[in-house]
């Protein structure tokens, strides 16, 4: 078993309303100096076969249409 | 008496709860820009997708100026009532305890429910005896109340539970069938059903009007002493 | 200007979508070469999304006129008067290309962009109804996909700005497999002074453009892509999916009325299909003045947009508005407290051109007339499918071997994915917000909603309808059905109809047949329309609705808007009161073709439809809204999908009551005949004179010797339909 | 600017309805193996002063009560 973890973000270029409104939200909170926020999933997961997990992620885990992803880091787990 | 409704951008019940308050007294909007609560009697949080719910629901509303009134005005006793998003952003903002999750059907649900009070040992409840049924509809996407288990138990003992979704009627998964809870001084409540949707007999049931009676009725004796 | 060589623009005009001989009028009209930012402009303005060139002189047949019509088609939406100084404005609208796409954002869009459609108009967005399509639920694992993400896309937009869903509809069939349709309406409502025009006026006034920031979304998107059949090598037709802002456009609503309630604007429109190409020019023409745009002044959501991008984003929630000078400044303080970005982006002039600049550049300098009048209108070129032509759809699969009782029947009926409860799909959209809904979903055939909290005021009833099976059957007279089952819809809760909007959704209008169904149907809704005396006041047409396996069943559907006297007697569908006598008000001689339970034992999609005595129904309408209003009904019900039995059936399900009728001879349990007749109930004295056939009561539902089935398992059949599925 | 990713998962022992439904969607698409998914929330965004990330996390990116972050890594931006 493989631990893996999928990051999903909204494509470039595409609408992001949610990285849109924390971007909006903290400055007011006093956090200045923050710039382009995206707000997208994580996917973590234990996998028997690393190996399918572009498939996966294409068919089920994300929309390629709007969403990029990215199998961040997969380490082995008992 | 008065109440002061918050519309903060992406309010949605605002108008609908000023009107179900005007049934009891008079009902204003506090922009929720402002630091002036207009020396209201009671402020509710309204329901609706304030901030578009992006992020987290509740997350961002929870800092807008008005809501440090809002704050200010709870912890010198004031009478607050969050529904649904208003619930939300009150335990956000640390005002009740707890927080909201996602339905477990992980779908939005607008549904007639029946409501069990709890205590009505409070000044939203006080019009109600206890083991009354309210229909009173919800309608959420997140709405599954969640507290760590001994939070529950602590929650139960002190009577903080006010209404409970009815046998069969939990639309969201919420624990302990959790429809409302108070704050431990008992002037903050939030609930996820629409009491607000449920007080004109002529668009539908009227389960939420003890709600409001209660809140009036409190405000009125408290105004004597 | 960057003149492209005839030759690259020959085949860039292509790629576009243009024929050759459109173009060629182009550059007869131009007297030269179009540039590049022109010819994008000009191709989308010249699709038939923008320019209905295979509609327009088809919907010329249209009756549009009525006493109650307060704006007609051509404005944003359509507009009736409802007395007490308000106006009712409405419009269905298809997003059915971008929801095969995606059919969340796809369906969330749709519903966004005909919210924007009628606060353009100066109304306050009241509620939304959805008309949707997809193949079999049953046999389709994608139709299950569409329905499940369509639903919550639908529900996701509505919900979260704070519109009611208060109706809809949704049929099966596997002619839509390859092309879903999800039409969505939206009503609203408006002071009469506060309803505005899009037409721009006042050469010196500013143009601004309000509202979101403007992305790659839809480049030659929605509008080349309605205008060409789905299917294999579809991808390179794939615009970037749009996504839906609710929360934007929330914003961008109460700006906009508060706007309209200063007296701030001259004109507003909103940014559709074609984007700023198309607003700005209909604003345009519809003055009768120019506009010079600077296209460096709209704000990006990212660097390095070109001019042909800018003119033709379709990035949603968007507005233009037309502001006098010294008002421009109040205008952005409005917006800005609504958190909403303005940019005065370009004035009005006298010139009758747009003109597009960049910076010192000129990228495009274009007669208005151009872009919005002298596109080719075509003529279509029907013929009715003779006898011998293979028939255009196959029939249904059968699910019913024949041979069944007709309880059994009954029971298959109710389950089945057309008539069974769309509770599963309306409990994932709030119809109570605003407080005004006194009938919801499931309470009676159309929604009812309440003009304000006085009780003494009138309120309006909306209901939404388009069988497309019965007018694959029989284009004429099922698009008539349509509309008559609606103006039914209504008098059940006593409303009587002020007018009405449509979206004609069609294969290619190229092809004979499909021509053929196109122009009967028009034919068969106008005709309605005179008889029951109902204005279109709007709609919409989405054609090339088209795979390879042939297109999807002919589907006008119709959205009714009515007005009843008085709120607290609107009517109900469910039988209540033990003992209340049941009748059957309206001629009834309904006929198998085209039934739902045809469908179920596999014949094949043939007419004719039962003839439709005008009169007649007219009558019975008058009859059951006026026993409505007068408060003597219990209940009333149109007898549509499902025949007389499945009304019966709905009547006892929604009350958890049984009855016992016997039915006229010859009335046939399954057969149809939508939109003529209705049960009722009442107190048997309410109801004398009518054809009484029974009582409510009891357990079962009893008719005559052919069935007895108990409400209990009528109820599990009709809720088990849909759910597994949702 | 540093380019900084904040991944935020529900606390364990949280019911997670989304993880189950991606874990009963997988095996239906012939992906079998597939163990204890979560979904979570990603954040991507650049800071001047990643210092201040933490108090960002607490304070508005995450609730304490129902998730657990992880400052994941951060890169220097121009
Ligand atoms: N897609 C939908 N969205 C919202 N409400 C719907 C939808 N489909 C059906 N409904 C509601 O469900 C009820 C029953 O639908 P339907 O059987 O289609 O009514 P009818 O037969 O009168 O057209 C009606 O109140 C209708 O408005
Ligand atoms: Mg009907």
């Amino acid at each position: 078993m493989m631990r893996a973890r999928v990051l999903v973000k909204p494509k470039a270029g595409i609408l992001d309303p949610q990285g849109q409104a924390v971007e909006r939200a903290l400055p007011a909170l006093g956090f200045t100096g923050v710039r382009n926020v995206h707000v997208g999933r994580l996917i973590e997961l234990d996998v028997e076969d690393p190996g399918r997990l572009p498939e996966m992620c294409q068919r089920l885990l994300t929309n390629p249409l709007i969403e990029d992803y990215e199998i961040l880091e997969t380490e082995s787990v008992r | 008496m008065k109440f002061g409704v918050i519309r903060f951008p992406g309010s949605c019940d605002e108008v609908d709860a000023q009107l179900a308050c005007q049934r009891v007294g008079e009902a204003v909007i506090l922009w929720h820009g402002d630091r002036d609560l207009q020396g209201v009697d009671a402020v509710v949080v309204p329901g609706g997708f304030s901030y578009g719910d992006y992020l987290r629901v509740g997350a961002i509303a929870r800092f807008a100026p008005v809501m440090e009134e809002v704050a200010r005005f709870a912890r010198a006793g004031g009478i607050v009532l969050g529904i649904c998003n208003g619930f939300q952003v009150l335990c956000e903002a640390g005002l009740l305890p707890g927080a909201l999750l996602p339905n477990t059907s992980l779908k939005f649900i607008f549904r007639q429910v029946q409501l069990e009070v709890v205590s009505a040992a409070s000044p939203f409840t006080g019009a109600c005896a206890a083991g009354d049924r309210l229909s009173i509809p919800v309608k959420h996407t997140t709405g599954r109340f969640y507290a760590p288990a001994d939070q529950l138990d602590a929650l139960e003992a002190n009577d903080q539970v006010l209404l409970r979704y009815a046998a069969g009627h939990n639309p969201n998964g919420s624990l302990r069938d959790i429809a409302g809870v108070c704050n431990e001084a008992r002037n903050v409540f939030g609930l996820m059903p629409h009491p607000e949707h449920a007080v004109d007999p002529f668009t539908g049931p009227t389960g939420g009007l003890p709600i409001f009676e209660s809140i009036r009725a409190h405000v009125a004796e408290h105004a004597l002493v | 200007m960057a003149h492209a060589t005839p030759a690259q623009a020959t085949a860039r005009h292509r790629e576009l979508g243009l024929t050759d001989s459109e173009y060629r009028l182009i550059v007869d009209g131009l007297r030269r070469e179009p540039s590049d930012t022109e010819l994008a402009m000009l191709s989308l303005m010249w699709s038939e999304h923008c320019a209905y060139k295979h509609s327009k002189k088809l919907l010329r047949r249209l009756p549009t006129e009525g006493r109650h019509v307060l704006m007609g088609p051509g404005e944003n939406a359509g507009v009736v008067d409802v007395g007490g100084g308000l106006g009712v404005a409405f419009k269905v609208e298809s997003h059915n290309h971008p929801s095969a796409v995606e059919p969340f954002q796809g369906a969330a869009t749709g519903v966004g962009g005909i919210l924007r459609d009628v606060f353009a108009v100066g109304a306050r967005p009241i509620a939304v109804l959805d008309s949707l399509r997809f193949g079999e639920i049953a046999e389709s694992e994608r139709s299950r996909y569409l329905l499940d993400r369509a639903v919550a896309g639908i529900g996701h937009y509505g919900n979260s700005i704070g519109v009611p869903t208060v109706g809809g509809e949704i049929y099966f069939e596997s002619s839509y497999e390859q092309n879903c349709l999800v039409n969505a309406m939206c009503l609203g409502l408006a002071p009469h002074e506060r309803l505005i025009r899009a037409a721009a006026a006042g050469p010196g006034n500013v143009l601004v453009l309000f509202g979101a920031l403007t992305g790659r979304d839809g480049i030659g998107g929605a509008s080349v892509l309605a205008s060409a059949e789905l299917g294999d090598g579809d991808e390179a037709k794939r615009p970037s999916v749009q996504i839906g802002d609710p929360f934007a456009e929330k914003k961008l609503l109460e700006c906009c009325l508060e706007l309209l309630d200063s007296d701030l604007l001259v004109s507003l429109q909103d940014l559709g299909a074609a984007g700023l190409t198309s607003s700005a020019s209909e604003m345009a023409a519809k003055g009768g003045v120019g506009l010079d745009i600077d296209c460096s002044r709209v704000p990006l959501r990212e660097a390095g947009l070109e001019p042909f991008e800018i003119m033709v984003s379709e990035s949603q929630e968007r507005m233009l508005c037309v502001v006098e000078p010294d008002r421009v400044d109040a205008v952005i303080a409005v917006c800005e407290r609504w958190e909403t970005l303005a940019t005065p982006i370009g004035t009005v002039n006298d010139s009758g051109r747009l003109r597009v600049l960049s910076g010192g550049e000129v990228a495009a300098d274009l007669p208005v007339g151009i872009l919005v009048d002298d596109c080719p209108l075509y003529d279509l070129q029907p013929a009715e499918p003779g006898p011998t032509d293979a028939a255009l759809y196959p029939p249904p699969t059968a699910v019913l071997r024949g041979g069944e009782s007709p309880a059994e029947t009954l029971v298959a009926l109710l389950g089945s994915a057309n008539i069974a409860s769309r509770r599963p799909v309306f409990e994932q959209y709030d119809p109570v917000v605003q407080s005004r809904t006194v009938r919801r979903p499931d309470d009676a055939d159309a929604a009812v909603l309440s003009l304000g909290p006085d009780p003494t005021l009138p309120a309006i009833a909306v209901s939404i309808d388009g069988n497309g099976r019965r007018v694959a059957c029989d284009p004429r007279r099922g698009a008539a059905e349509a509309v008559y089952e609606c103006a039914a819809n209504l008098a059940c809760v006593g409303a009587a109809p002020l007018g009405l909007t449509n979206c004609l959704n069609f294969g290619n209008p190229e092809k004979p047949h499909v021509a053929w169904q196109l122009v009967e149907a028009v034919e068969g809704i106008a005709t309605a329309c005179r008889e029951l005396d109902v204005p279109v006041v709007g709609g919409n047409v989405s054609l090339y609705n088209e795979a390879p396996t042939g297109p999807i069943f002919p589907t006008p559907v119709i959205g009714m808007v009515g007005r009843l006297p008085d709120p607290t007697r609107a009517g109900r569908l469910a039988f209540e009161t033990d003992g209340d006598a049941i009748a059957i008000i309206g001629g009834f001689a309904p006929a198998r073709a085209g039934s739902e339970l045809a469908k179920l034992c596999g014949e094949a999609i043939a007419g004719p439809l039962p003839a439709l005595d005008g009169a007649a129904a007219r009558e019975a309408h008058a009859t059951v809204r006026a026993l409505v209003n007068s408060g003597a009904l219990r209940s009333a019900h149109d007898i549509a999908e499902g025949g007389v039995a499945v009304a019966l059936a709905e009547c006892c399900i929604a009350g958890g009551v049984g009855a016992t009728v016997e039915l006229p001879a010859g009335v046939d349990l399954f057969a149809e005949a939508p939109g003529r007749a209705f049960i009722v109930s009442g107190p048997e004295a309410a109801l004398t004179g009518q054809t009484v056939i029974g009582r409510v009561g009891g357990e079962a539902l009893a008719i005559g010797s052919e069935l007895r089935v108990a409400i209990a398992e009528l109820e599990a059949a009709r809720s088990g339909g849909l759910a597994p599925f949702v």
